[in-house]
């Protein structure tokens, strides 16, 4: 509307000033900040092994790294690794997770329940995942199955857990809010507990997205031939540190995309919060 | 699986000519399968084989307990634990190295710096020794040969998990290991430049052995199919040793993922196979390593032969003879 | 709009109600109440007096406390909390008809949240509310689901004048259509007059004082009967003076410590 | 008691304050306002007109918050919220002395306990509290440290017509001693003007009405100036009738929309 | 004072009659529920393994596991190796939490702190703990400093990450009160932040003792003589299923019992709190 003529203030520079006081919470999130530490840490990888502080001969230089993981992916092993492991982690993540949720939910909501559900659970997470393992042959064969529902039995533990602790730990004023609003059972599951319990339920699933990858160094050392984690315990038998370290290289980022992605469903779904994070 | 059994048999009578229509045997020996694969020989096997990608000892003892498998591919500790543990085994099959002095299955891996040039000089030093497992085994019978006991070196306890071995060698964490063939390669590569050095064990180690489960014998279908099987088998070792390039480039590069000069050197290292037509001399080597874990890890006395069902013996050696 | 109690038999009955948190002594010490059918009644008392404490019995939240007793309510009960208890993870129509299963409850909850002066709010979630909006929120909540007993523990207190006449106007309104039996917790002595058909004071966890008003439809301040009610009621409440003097304008000593438990 | 306003630099300057959570409006528009050291305003406003905005803005908590503007406060600012906001995790003593750092500590906060009417509730959870007493705490908490301004919201919304005149008794002598500038929330228009020395009412985003107050110390609701001054502030925060109506009961239709933002 | 002279009414049998409402919270605690489910479980085994349901060579029957603790107790291995595995999972523990709890405040406190340490340790989580065994003997050794590090290392994950979700879910609103109280950093974590994460924190101990726990399984695979994870290691080389059973058994009941042992603390520890569960 007005022609420029000489360099005037910007329009409304209006002051902000407000009292300043000591700031108590975490602050504002850095954006990407998660990623200054990987990167520090890649860093620290690349000039350890650069100056030599790094024997390559205990942790493979990034470089060979990537070399090899090159190699692996010409030769389509990386790919066909992923795949299959990929399908077996999902399908026990999924499966664990269904029932963890399930068993979650009986066992907070009915005091029967929970006296029959929880001892058991914590005798099966007391035991190593390997002592189970000649049990679960036994029962369930070497094939998929076995595999899918050991990952399974590894990730319903964090999901039953964390759900089961979230629920409890909803305050106690809102259950007596529903009590008064007349809601049946299946309106209180929905409409109080479940979303109450969200925050326990996705933390729980941070640790169930890993167990599902951590499970798969365990089960497929039976009877399989590809995935990621056969392709360690492999590599591990020759002594190929190379081809170990791509796979753990391999880890991380899959550990690390799917602990970020249920922290942004975490972040989405629990906007209602007020915490000191927000 | 092993659903339906066929006709019960004594372990003492004849082994039936052919097994029944239908009968899969679950074969847990991926070395062996992808030889009969890469020779083709796998066409002149008339029973429907499973393959389970499952070898060592703990696993296929496990496979068998939970009836998952019905023949594994082990060395000759194994089926001794097996046995004295509580299931019932059997050995089917023996194999042995052309020259095993010169190709052991193990090598004595000396860490950088430690001055071992013969079995001898390990007197004193720290033995990485993981009792129950073969490496175990070696290494008392290692002692034994070199005239030592166990007190006269410091045995660490460990297991050898993937390369837990090695990785303790180069931290300096013991001075002697038994390092398979597959290792001693990458090991050397690694840290001959510090000193590292591999000796030779100077025993024999190179038995081999396929075992079954005693159940499984006792079928005649499955017994007929086992026979079947190890007279392939028995073709299949002696193909692997006449061509180790092809082997070692279907088994340890495309399989097990070695680099091809990897593989050539592992394939070299072990040597040429051979399948004994008289298991005798197996035997006899075998009742020594008996005897030396039954005074070592105190173990209940054994008569090894009662291991050995020696009908597949001649099944065997009619096998390897109809095929020169 | 007169009192209906001793017509019918009473919508809510308390008799010889005892609650105890702990050993030290009662909150409630034998309180007997009747509420008709239609009532409105006003329950005045001290903070710390056992309102709260009372409500929750009738609405029977009190499971864990010590106590005796005989209650009697209606079937319908609808609780009007001293705080106002949001779901934060609902929005604040969600809030309001949770639990509602008539077709229309979402338009129903629309027009509640547009009665106590939120409309175009329905999306909101609670933490995004001032504290009066709040509470108008969950009282709306209330409202929607015409309950035959509706306790309602200050509802009006975070509001401002006129957002509270409003509200009185709104809840008179309801009364009169669905006529439900109400027990309104309040410390506005005004508003419990102008309100109520029946005024209780809790004292010493029984009810000290029960007045029936009967000023007709129009109440003003200004009546004599109004002035000497509150008056009396002020009094109930140990207040002499009402509002003459400023107190603190005196130079007056520390409060004695009756307040304390 | 005279109001200090410009005689000294104001203990509290505003100048053109917005603040909006969204775009379509803003809740305060550029709001200017001055506190002189040791005055006593008391702030009017509808529910929702931004008066807790206002606070947060004045106590530094709203970073997170859209806005332009120049405030000025002192050092030590103390805030009773309008949520009584104890920590649940601690007994209600160590909820009045957190922060403290005299070596009295325990001291001053059982007696300040004891000045809001808790004595003998020093280790209570706050839970256990009831809705008044938690405020009663929270005030305590406030009074306990000698702030330079107070800014309380709604301090005593809770709290019955005695305890209500006990505090305002018991914040009047504290403010005589320590002379703080005080901004004090409230939807009583009898309080403010008995507490106040000023008293503003917050519409559209601005001070909308700015009144001294000058009744000397001894302030009746029978003088008829303070009558006045009622009747006026209650025209400004939309209240014509002043209670002489009980509005509910003439057949009154729906409710305007205009308390909706 | 009255003397007895006929039955009456008991004193004050006064009535209390409550307006029965659905209750939607899960009701009462049943005591020793807890060990209801464990029981049944028990009576399974028993009942499967005298049945022949259970294969003994896969699932040693209940009587022989006696007979063989016997044994174990009788020859003193079994106390030997509970006491030493105690110690090494003690000893890792207190290191793991003290380490967790630590970074857990400097990452939830800190933005800075958070972009540095936050990756890195989803990076670790993500890596299995067998994997890094190798980086950590030529690190470390094979002697206790590697085993007790390597059960800190299992330890202080579920420690971090828990204290660090408790810490920055504390409802913003006390964050806002501590600095109107002007309270310094080390009473705001101390007073708001400690107290207001202790829920999670509990909730990490939780996972942080049977990690401890399971931990033992991976290091003591080398270089120990002894030790529950020694022993179950050693027996299934050899395949002594019973002994392995025996190990488990231990394991269940270690578990379960510092399981119970946390959740004491938790009840006690946060008796301020009102939940579905109180
Ligand atoms: N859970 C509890 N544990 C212990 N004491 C309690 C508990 N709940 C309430 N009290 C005590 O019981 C008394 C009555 O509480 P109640 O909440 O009924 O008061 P009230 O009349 O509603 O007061 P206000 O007007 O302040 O809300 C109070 O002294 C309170 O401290
Ligand atoms: N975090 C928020 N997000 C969105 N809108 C908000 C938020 N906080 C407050 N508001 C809105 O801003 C307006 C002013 O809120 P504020 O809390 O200041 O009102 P108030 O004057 O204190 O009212 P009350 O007397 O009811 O407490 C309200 O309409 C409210 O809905
Ligand atoms: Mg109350
Ligand atoms: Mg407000």
């Amino acid at each position: 509307m007005t022609t420029l003529t000489a360099p005037t203030r910007p329009v409304a520079a209006a002051e902000d000033v407000r009292p300043t006081r000591r700031r108590l919470g975490p602050g504002e999130p850095i954006r990407f900040g998660g990623l200054i530490g990987i990167a520090a840490l890649l860093g620290a990888w690349v000039v350890g092994s650069a100056t030599g502080l790094l024997d390559p001969r205990t942790l493979t230089e990034p470089w060979t790294v990537v070399e090899t993981a090159g190699t692996l992916v010409e030769n389509g092993r990386l790919q066909e690794s992923l795949l299959t492991s990929g399908v077996r982690a999902a399908l026990g993540l999924g499966l664990g997770v269904a029932v963890g949720t399930v068993l979650a939910l009986v066992s907070g909501l009915s005091r029967i329940g929970e006296s029959l559900i929880d001892g058991p659970i914590q005798v099966k997470r007391s035991i190593p995942t390997l002592a189970l393992i000649p049990l679960l042959i036994l029962w369930l064969g070497i094939g998929e199955p076995m595999k899918i529902i050991t990952i399974a039995l590894a990730v319903f533990v964090p999901v039953y857990i964390h759900t089961h602790n979230g629920l409890r730990t909803i305050e106690g004023r809102y259950a007596e809010l529903a009590e008064t609003l007349g809601v049946t059972r299946g309106e209180f599951v929905r409409h109080v507990v479940l979303p109450g319990a969200m925050p326990g339920f996705l933390l729980g699933m941070r640790f169930a997205v890993t167990s599902s990858l951590l499970a798969l160094v365990v089960v497929e050392v039976i009877n399989a031939t590809s995935g990621i984690g056969h392709m360690i315990t492999l590599a591990s038998n020759y002594g190929q540190t190379d081809i170990i370290v791509v796979g753990l290289v391999v880890y991380a980022l899959l550990g690390v995309t799917a602990d970020a992605a249920v922290r942004f469903i975490e972040r989405k779904a629990l906007s209602w919060r007020r915490t000191l994070a927000s | 699986g092993g659903a339906e059994a066929g006709p019960k048999l004594a372990l003492s009578a004849a082994l039936p000519d052919a097994p029944a229509d239908g009968t899969v045997l679950r074969v847990g020996d991926p070395a062996t399968q992808v030889a009969l694969e890469t020779s083709g020989l796998i066409d002149e096997l008339d029973v429907d084989v499973e393959w389970a990608n499952i070898t060592g000892g703990p696993k296929t003892l496990e496979a068998f307990r939970a009836d998952a498998i019905d023949i594994g591919s082990v060395a000759d500790i194994p089926p001794l634990f097996a046995h004295w543990t509580g299931t019932d085994v059997r050995i089917v099959a023996a194999r042995e190295t052309v020259d095993p002095m010169e190709h052991p299955t193990y090598e004595l891996g000396i860490a950088p710096g430690v001055d071992v040039e013969s079995i001898e000089d390990i007197e004193g030093k720290k033995v990485a020794y993981s009792p129950g497992q073969a490496q175990g085994a070696l290494v008392l019978n290692v002692l034994r040969e070199a005239g030592l006991s166990q007190d006269d070196v410091e045995l660490v306890e460990m297991q050898s998990v993937d390369d837990a071995f090695s990785v303790a060698l180069a931290g300096n964490q013991v001075d002697v290991a038994p390092l398979g063939q597959a290792l001693v390669k990458t090991y050397l590569a690694k840290y001959e430049q510090d000193g590292a050095s591999t000796i030779a064990p100077g025993v024999r180690d190179d038995a081999w052995t396929l075992y079954a489960p005693t159940e499984v014998l006792e079928d005649a279908d499955k017994a007929a199919a086992v026979k079947e099987y190890v007279g392939l088998w028995a073709q299949a070792q002696q193909w692997i040793s006449d061509h180790p390039e092809e082997f070692a480039e279907a088994y340890y590069v495309d399989h097990e993922g070695l680099s091809p000069e990897d593989a050539q050197y592992v394939v070299e290292a072990l040597g040429e196979f051979t399948v004994p037509t008289s298991w005798d001399e197996f035997i006899a080597r075998h009742q020594e390593t008996v005897d030396t874990l039954v005074e070592a890890q105190d173990q209940e006395p054994l008569d090894v032969e009662t291991l050995y069902d020696r009908r597949f013996e001649k099944a065997i050696a009619a096998a390897v003879e109809g095929s020169q | 709009m007169a009192s209906y109690a001793g017509e019918l038999s009473p919508a809510v009955r308390v008799r010889s109600l005892h609650r105890s948190f702990n050993e030290a002594g009662g909150v409630l010490n034998g309180l007997d109440l009747d509420i008709a059918p239609g009532e409105f009644v006003a329950l005045l008392g001290r903070s710390g007096s056992g309102k709260s404490t009372l409500l929750r019995a009738l609405a029977g939240l009190d499971r864990g406390v010590a106590g005796t007793g005989r209650i009697e309510v209606p079937d319908k009960v609808s609780v009007v909390f001293q705080d106002s208890r949001l779901l934060p993870w609902k929005r604040v129509l969600d809030n309001v008809t949770l639990g509602l299963r008539s077709d229309d409850a979402a338009q129903r909850g629309t027009q509640a949240l547009a009665e106590v002066g939120l409309a175009g709010r329905e999306r909101a979630w609670p933490h995004e509310l001032s504290g009066g909006e709040q509470q108008r929120a969950s009282l709306a909540r209330s409202l929607v689901r015409d309950p035959q007993l509706l306790l309602a523990d200050e509802p009006f207190g975070a509001l401002d004048a006129l957002t509270r006449i409003r509200m009185h106007t709104l809840l008179r309104r309801l009364c009169e259509v669905h006529q439900p039996a109400v027990l309104l917790v309040t410390h506005d002595v005004d508003e419990a007059i102008v309100l109520a058909d029946r005024v209780i004071v809790l004292d010493g966890g029984v009810v000290r004082h029960d007045a029936h008003i009967d000023l007709g439809t129009r109440r003003s301040q200004a009546d004599p009967a109004f002035a000497r009610l509150r008056a009396l009621l002020l009094a109930e409440l140990g207040v002499e003076d009402d509002h003459d003097a400023a107190p603190g304008r005196h130079a007056d000593p520390r409060l004695d410590e009756r307040a304390a438990s």
